[in-house]
């Protein structure tokens, strides 16, 4: 399915949405790209950080709340839509439900679970506790203790990106898992975002290394490339200089209006994107050495 | 700052990294009096080598490849939780007398400012053994009170953390641009402990929000050693998070 | 460090041991049938099912409580150590504390993660949540709604095998996890239990397969078939006639002292239990066909 | 008993194996007429493909070679604590008028005889959209009440699991060696659907410890076909589980 097809057909205006549960990694930018051009709106955005994806949601408008533990740019620190919409309301107001990275991944491990709440002794004595709803504080029924109820997220999507896949939605996945696991058991459906489709007995061979079973994928969307800037163990490297350029770019409203007309408005799909880019600079973000996991003997 | 970061961390430790200046002071404190420490990151990333190339962010390949172990974060959180972290490194907005610190808003000229945001600091502060926080030193980024408070400090001091349900923990030190702060057992108040060369005990009292004590034995803070800039070099051969 | 010299040094009388967390594969026989010879008192046994492990231990006296959720001989049925342990008191009375499989993993998951407990939906109107003191219902802090907490287990012990590990405890472990990485969390000191012993550079080329962080393992037991006849992946499969046979000759408490003294007390150690077994048959349970995983790149 | 197991399948469904007949049943629905549904097991096995030998116990290498994933049993518990899994099967000792189960001790004589428990029967009971029994037609083990509940059915019938806080699920049938029952909708309770070859009406009532109620349109179970029976004896070739 195109990355068109997928957002058109999976994310509906006021959907709540999961994008970037890798942490700086696997940033899924291309779904993220395809949501501001096909204009969807009201969005909950859902992460614990995103680096800049979802400052580029805000600014072109898509987004009516965020949830999250950090909104930003991770290299270069505050980012500009961001600032502009929490402190002028532009393009237009949000609201911000502020977590911390533990308590995300533990609401969303909540929904995955299938429970109201998970407990957690964090924020205690903060005012992220008095503020956020979904955290609230309680007495253990068994030791009486004070602890802090997280309340429980099911978004209607999340988009994850993946190394490799198969037709049916068997997946590989490798580096480092932020709160992908309980994001995508957490969520109602998975937008599956690859770099390459492999054949399935490629994914059994290695069930350990295969995370999400099929069944819970409502569409995979083959798209190389589609988390650049991010990195992808195996596949490419983090274009650090594109943070630092978005940075430099974004400080006024117009500024940020000409960086969407290139990158996003500009370009129909992701590989015009890659176009824009220049073969040159993806050359110089490929793998350079090649290290591969020593083998593993899964016969019986 | 990088190298006061890393005299903080002893052998053994299970430290959380974080980015920029302290991992750059794990880093050398491996490289120095503290082989064995491992460090931990709120991506899932567990690491007793150092990284062969320079990080920008935690999840940057060169971060993954070699690594004891690729986990989850709720994994590393839960050690957090458990008590098994021994010290974690933070950065703030403000951090006030008694070591709270603000990462989510300041006033501004008129009304907030908004900041990124938490990310793992308010757990971290919360829940590791303690925390060192480092910060540059300007009066209003050291204010009495912080004016919202993301991560727990000694809160009002004495007791409170106890009281409030945080079961340990609390702020070690303060590490700024001029001096370090250590921490009333009793009060949970900040003190002066020693100066970085070029500043003075006048200096950061004036660029500090309160009544700053002193430590009756407030001393200078030892300089970097060359062996110590040398391992920084290497680790940040372009100076993006050390000039 | 020798089984001899691991289970005389972090396992003591009194302590709660896990034993059997990957359900019926890697179950550390090994490690029980030298907790047998040292004659080790008074443990709590703890695992959702261990397989015929802990009807050994029990039937040995070394028991004083089981902590399960079913504790049996899974190709056979009933085990008959447990049954006269708790139906005569034989050889020494045990408490037993019923669990279900959830419930088991939820409570060292608690462990785990340092919180007095986990809420679950299951159990409910059951006579297990009415007899298991460490099950009890509430009120969710959020919705009110009825909802079961499960106290939290920190072990003593968790006796862990692996495929492969290096000599500081990066370990590689595959197939089926069970319980392993809560209850890895969970308990005070690991021992793990490898098959291979291999370089560190092995561990890190995949540290996706990388599960335990070195500094929460107590001891590396370099024990090549030390789960016999459970099977371990890629190293040998289940013995099946070993069930069947202990299920047969076990049948009275003077047919439990044979097989015991044939088995545990007449070896010295898992080397001489091999021999007993014979070549012929280890060979027999070799892996016959590989299949080795599909490569992957961890390369930059 | 494994005919009419898999027969309960409907394509597509994601199901809790376990071992035994209803693992044989899967595989006869997946090869008939449900050759999209999943199999889940507590072990942490989700396969979609049967495997390639004879199973003794689901954590047999053979079951973990080829699997769709393999993970750990919390994801799966936690899969079907969210209302994600179809269908569950399961054995027992004693199976009671409303579905209730006992697989952790039974009278004997005199006192009690101890099983092995529920291992993760009490969940999948809890905690499926619903399940099915697999049992030995005999008076004492289908009694008017379990003698010690391990697994919830209806409990005392009506709407009691909503009352006791499980939001759903529930028995849907009871496929014992002479029969299948299955439940009323309203009061819960198992009524007499059809018999098999060899048995009768009359005989099934006998070998239950209640007035069993039997459907206006009671039918005789159809026999396995040729084909289904070849199905079985390629994935049971000495009768392991089927003599």
């Amino acid at each position: 399915m195109s990355m068109r097809e997928a957002i058109a057909r999976f994310v509906e205006d006021g959907d709540s949405v999961v994008l970037g549960t890798f942490m700086e990694a696997k940033i899924p930018f291309s779904a993220g790209h395809e949501i501001i051009r096909q204009g969807k709106k009201d969005l909950t955005l859902v992460a614990p950080i995103s680096d800049m994806l979802f400052d580029q949601l805000i600014g072109a408008g898509c987004a009516a709340e965020v949830r999250a533990a950090w909104v930003g740019n991770v290299m270069m620190g505050s980012a500009y839509n961001f600032r502009r919409a929490c402190e002028q309301g532009k393009p237009r107001p949000i609201r911000v439900t502020d977590y911390t990275n533990f308590t995300m991944a533990l609401a969303l491990q909540a929904g995955a679970w299938g429970v109201p709440f998970l407990p957690t002794l964090s924020t205690f004595g903060t005012d992220l506790l008095k503020r956020n709803p979904s955290l609230k504080s309680f007495a253990c029924p068994l030791t009486g203790k004070p602890l802090v109820a997280v309340e429980a997220l099911r978004p209607d999507v999340a988009v994850l990106p993946v190394q490799r896949c198969d037709e049916l939605g068997n997946s590989h996945s490798w580096g480092n898992w932020g709160i992908t696991l309980e994001a995508s058991r957490a969520s109602r459906k998975v937008l599956l975002v690859t770099e390459e489709v492999v054949s399935t007995e490629v994914i059994r061979s290695d069930p350990n290394r295969s995370w999400l079973p099929g069944f819970l994928v409502a569409a995979v969307v083959h798209e190389p490339w589609g988390c650049h800037p991010s990195p992808v163990q195996g596949y490419y490297n983090r274009d650090h200089s594109a943070y630092q350029e978005y940075h430099r770019e974004t400080k006024t409203e117009e500024g940020f209006a000409a960086w969407s007309k290139r990158w996003v408005h500009g370009v129909r799909d992701r590989a015009e994107y890659m176009e824009q880019l220049g073969a040159d600079r993806a050359r110089s973000l490929r793998v350079r050495q090649d290290a591969f996991a020593h083998p593993t003997n899964f016969g019986f | 700052m990088v190298v006061a970061a890393g005299r903080e961390i002893a052998d053994g430790e299970v430290v959380f990294v974080g980015m920029r200046l302290p991992l750059l002071g794990f880093l050398l404190a491996k490289e120095t009096h503290a082989p064995r420490a491992v460090g931990l990151y709120e991506n899932g990333v567990i690491r007793d080598l150092p990284a062969s190339e320079f990080l920008v962010t935690m999840s940057d390949p060169p971060n993954v490849k070699g690594a004891s172990v690729c986990t989850d974060m709720l994994d590393v959180m839960g050690l957090l939780q458990q008590g098994r972290v021994h010290l974690g490194f933070l950065g703030a907005a403000e951090v006030d007398r008694y070591g709270n610190l603000n990462s989510t808003q300041v006033r501004g000229n008129p009304g907030w400012i908004r900041l990124p945001g938490s990310g793992g600091a308010c757990d971290i502060a919360s829940l590791s053994q303690r925390f060192v926080v480092i910060v540059e030193h300007e009066r209003q980024r050291l204010p009495a009170r912080v004016s919202y408070c993301t991560s727990p400090g000694f809160g009002e001091g004495g007791d409170w953390r106890r009281r409030t349900g945080l079961p340990w923990g609390g702020p070690a030190a303060v590490i700024t641009t001029r001096a370090i702060l250590r921490f009333d057992g009793e009060s949970g108040e900040a003190y002066l402990a020693s100066v970085h060369p070029g500043s003075s005990v006048e200096e950061v009292r004036w660029q500090t929000g309160w009544e700053l004590k002193v430590a009756p034995d407030v001393t200078q803070t030892p300089p970097p050693n060359q062996e110590e800039l040398r391992i920084i070099r290497r680790y940040d051969p372009e100076g993006f998070w050390t000039s």
